[in-house]
């Protein structure tokens, strides 16, 4: 079933995001895993807006005996594009002022706050 | 407005406690004002006393630290505390290993159950 | 960082120009085609990013104005918010200045019809990413050296 | 035209505007800047009071953002609500007093407390998003629209915590919120789509009217619930909280109090009202009860080993949110069924119920006493402390009110509430109640031990010239007071009038429905 690559994909992307976030010691490695879930949580909603038979969701293409699929994922990938983008520049931010702190990218040693 | 709140196996009502604490303080204020007779201001009776000791100048020294409180209660449970405080070890992958692990079992559970 | 070489200066500052001008094409056509205000405002933002990797910061900063971009943030965000304000009578956000589509067909104005307030918010919403990218970009690229002036802890008044 | 109708419109739109308006303000100066802060949200408690009367008269408010008719969910034969619209009930419009009270009184405290602080403008301009973002998921219908103010609370609220740049620990608290605030907003983002690709709808009413429970919905369910509990601090997610409360500025600090209630109820409106009766077992009430009795039990149990005073209080956040889960849980594992609704169910949410607002209340205004605290004498540690009593008597006096009040010492309120839970819980299992007690009892021993050695005890040499907080604080810190004094005095109004619709229109999953989808499921 070629129709289901795309969650599949979405499934290992995610994992790797997981696994980026959980055995990184880099701070930079662990936003790029941050990053990594964001991109495969974008790839789920494209996927889900296709349906089969339906036409491309733009005004020219449609019409005809094609019904054109609803843009709302498409919007909705956008909204949470423009968000992931504002949290990994602040997360990018963060680290970079972490790095003038702490001296360190290590996230072990980044623990201050504990107890 | 001053009704009683029910609660199904009992209530609940703001006044009758108002009331108690105004009775309790009255009795307890004449109690005070009973007191002894035989007390002076400005005499030896004001002094503090502290084992025998003249009294240190600043607060800091008589004053017992927040970390000492409860000490005992601490020592008794402390292989409990052991255990609690090792969880909040300031890891970040460790706090996202607890989501991950809670979010999979109740995720993993609910398809049994 | 120094400045890199005359060629990629000298291209930089070629293609930084259409690079403003594309953007503002994609936003100023967001209701109609793919696109819209913040993919247009990322594009154009990428100008500063291009002249800031060409010249370094030294020489970028000569003629840098920031509020003009803190200005641009400010005018999107209020020009969104009073745009949506304008539809209040009937609801918030409601498109006030679109046509009907039945009188569109009657006048005969093309297969697009107006799109209304979407096209102005997108405008609004292409000037505050424009503003808001290029600011993060300056901002990202000042806190290199944010502590190389000041002791750490020089604000001081909270404890530590 | 009735002005009433756009009240769910203005309450989000103002704190946007003060949010987008306030660098311009800026311009004219310190004074003119702190008075537009104070004037806006005042203007919002305003308009959630407004909305609040209008609800508990005319029943749920619906609002079809950008539609011509603003109240029309459905026009013109429509089956699905396609526009994003907000839906206001008892609950939503509860919450939303609730937390702009919250707001408005760390407005009123910020205004001196950040006083020495540059870039003020951000400072305010983020704390009207966090504002908007909170009322935003306290008010909206639409499942999208719920993530998207999640996601905008959480940015203005990361920005808040990291305020004081140049302290390491904000930092990193910041970063450690943000970690597990953005995975779980990741999974909230995932449950949705899956939401909308079984339904094709992104409304809340809507999708609960045709939810069926399969293998996507209980996934869904699952991961709803995990990533919530994880925002409201629930016990094995909980280690970002005392962090992030005791590293940010202490009126902030008191509006993410807020914040993680809206999580909260979001929680809460997933299960009630998206799922409701279609919840299938009862797994998902008990790993809530768990969730509760858990995190009320470790969370406290922690708090009295701290020694830093806003620490201690974060700690206490966790034990606290666990009564409502606890309450609440207990009430959804009664819904099913009517008999053990009437007996104890109902009696169980509404003292989850009344628990959020006076948790709400008394925990902004530890925090804001704590802020006092450290504002005065700059150090939050516990050790170094003592004998403020005398120098500091009005921050003294209410400090003591909510310590009391959340250790639920008789006659304040929040006795009352605990009472409710502590009853109605005992009818699923009086293990529950056992916990709750000895939660309370440790309460009170960690509030204890803050008193005795923040405020009594001889006077240090160090501290010799402490004064008391300047009056913007204690004006913030008195409208809280007000409000604990209140609810303390007036408990049957306050259940008959603010909790009661509260409850009832979270248990009532067919009203929800009805007034975006027309009439019963």
């Amino acid at each position: 079933m070629i129709g289901n690559a795309p969650f599949l994909i979405v499934g290992v992307l995610f994992l790797m995001g997981l696994i980026a976030v959980l055995t990184e010691k880099n701070l930079v490695k662990i936003a790029i895993g941050v990053s990594i879930i964001e991109s495969a949580t974008n790839m789920f909603l494209i996927a889900l807006g296709y349906r089969s038979g339906g036409a491309i969701p733009v005004r020219f293409l449609a019409g005809g005996e094609k019904l054109m699929v609803l843009p709302t994922p498409q919007a909705l990938t956008l909204t949470a594009i423009v968000i992931a983008m504002a949290t990994t520049a602040l997360m990018l931010s963060l680290i970079m002022l972490l790095y003038r702190h702490y001296g360190t990218l290590n996230i072990d040693e980044i623990r201050r706050l504990r107890g | 407005m001053w009704n009683k709140v029910f609660t199904g196996f009992g209530y609940w009502d703001v006044i009758s406690w108002l009331i108690f604490f105004f009775i309790a303080s009255f009795f307890a204020l004449w109690l005070r004002s009973i007191g002894r007779r035989d007390y002076k201001e400005g005499t030896e009776q004001d002094e503090i006393y502290w084992s025998g000791n003249p009294v240190p100048e600043d607060g800091a020294e008589i004053s017992v630290p927040a970390s000492s409180s409860y000490w005992g209660f601490r020592k008794a449970l402390e292989p409990y505390y052991k255990v609690l405080v090792a969880m909040h070890s300031g890891h970040i992958r460790d706090y996202v290993g607890y989501y991950v692990v809670t979010a999979a079992l109740i995720a993993a559970l609910i398809l049994v159950v | 960082m120094k400045p890199l070489s005359v060629v990629v200066r000298t291209g930089c500052d070629i293609f930084a120009w259409f690079l403003i001008i594309f953007g503002a094409y994609v936003i100023i056509h967001g209701d109609v085609t793919p696109g819209g205000g913040f993919q247009g405002g990322a594009v154009v933002a990428t100008f500063l990013a291009l002249l800031l990797v060409a010249y370094g910061w030294n020489r970028l900063s000569l003629w840098l104005n920031e509020s003009i971009y803190n200005g641009m943030l400010i005018f999107g965000l209020l020009c969104f918010i009073i745009l949506g304000f304008m539809g209040m009578p009937t609801s918030f956000f409601y498109n006030f200045v679109a046509i009907p589509a039945a009188e569109v067909a009657k006048t005969g104005h093309g297969i697009i019809p107006p799109s209304g307030t979407i096209a102005l918010m997108d405008i609004a919403v292409g000037i505050e990413v424009t503003g808001g990218l290029s600011l993060l970009l300056i901002y990202m690229f000042k806190g290199i050296h944010l502590f190389d002036n000041y002791e750490i802890g020089g604000e001081s008044g909270h404890d530590r | 035209m009735n002005w009433q109708e756009h009240l769910p419109a203005l309450i989000l739109a103002i704190p946007l505007l003060g949010a987008f308006a306030t660098p311009l303000f800026s311009l004219g100066g310190k004074t003119l800047r702190n008075v537009w802060m104070v004037s806006i949200s005042f203007l919002t408690l305003v308009l959630a009071f407004f909305i609040w009367k209008y609800v508990g008269a005319n029943g749920v408010m619906v609002y079809v953002m950008g539609a011509e008719k603003a109240t029309l969910a459905l026009p013109s034969g429509m089956t699905y609500p396609v526009r994003i619209i907000l839906e206001i009930d008892g609950m939503s419009a509860f919450m939303a007093l609730a937390g702009s009270i919250v707001s408005f009184a760390g407005a009123v405290y910020s205004v001196q407390f950040m006083d020495r602080f540059t870039g003020m403008n951000r400072f305010t301009s983020l704390y009207f998003l966090l504002t908007a973002g909170m009322l935003g998921l306290m008010i909206t219908g639409d499942l999208f629209n719920f993530f998207v103010f999640l996601e905008i609370a959480s940015v203005a609220s990361f920005g808040l915590i990291a305020f004081w740049r140049d302290k390491p620990e904000a930092i990193e608290a910041s970063f450690k919120y943000m970690l597990i605030s953005q995975l779980s907003a990741m999974m909230v983002l995932i449950a949705i789509g899956t939401l909308y690709g079984r339904y094709n709808v992104l409304n809340m009413a809507g999708v609960a009217s045709m939810l069926h429970l399969g293998f996507a919905e209980k996934f869904v369910l699952a991961f709803l619930v995990v990533a919530l509990a994880t925002k409201c601090g629930t016990f094995p997610m909980h280690m970002w909280m005392p962090d992030a409360y005791a590293e940010a500025p202490a009126g902030v600090t008191c509006l993410l109090v807020a914040v993680s209630q809206a999580s909260l109820y979001g929680l809460m409106r997933v299960c009630f009202s998206l799922y409701g009766a279609t919840i299938g077992s009862t797994f998902i009430p008990w790993v809530i009860v768990i969730f509760g009795t858990a995190s009320m039990f470790f969370g406290v149990s922690m708090a009295v080993v701290q020694h830093e005073v806003k620490r201690l209080m974060g700690y206490h956040s966790i034990s606290q949110v666990g009564y409502m889960l606890l309450g609440l849980g207990v009430g959804l594992l009664a819904l099913g069924n009517p008999q053990a609704m009437a007996d104890y169910g109902f009696t169980a949410i509404k003292g989850g119920v009344y628990h959020i607002f006076n948790y709400t209340m008394y925990k902004a205004l530890l925090f804001l006493t704590a802020g006092a605290l450290y504002y005065a004498t700059g150090t939050r540690d516990l050790d170094k402390l003592g004998g403020l009593a005398r120098k500091m008597p009005y921050t003294t006096f209410m400090f003591a009110i909510a310590a009391a009040a959340i250790s639920g010492l008789p006659p304040f309120n929040g006795f009352v509430s605990k009472l409710l839970i502590y009853e109605s819980v005992f009818a699923v299992h009086p293990f529950f109640t056992v916990a709750a007690l000895v939660t309370s009892i440790l309460t009170l021993a960690s509030f204890v031990k803050v008193f005795q050695t923040a405020f009594l005890g001889p006077e240090k040499a160090c501290f010799a010239t402490v004064k008391e907080v300047p009056t913007s604080m204690i004006m913030g810190m008195a409208i809280l007071t007000l409000a604990i004094v209140l609810l303390t005095l007036f408990p049957t109004w306050v259940l008959s009038n603010l909790v009661e619709p509260a409850a009832k229109a979270l248990v009532d999953q067919g009203g929800y429905i009805g007034a975006i989808m027309g009439g019963g499921l």
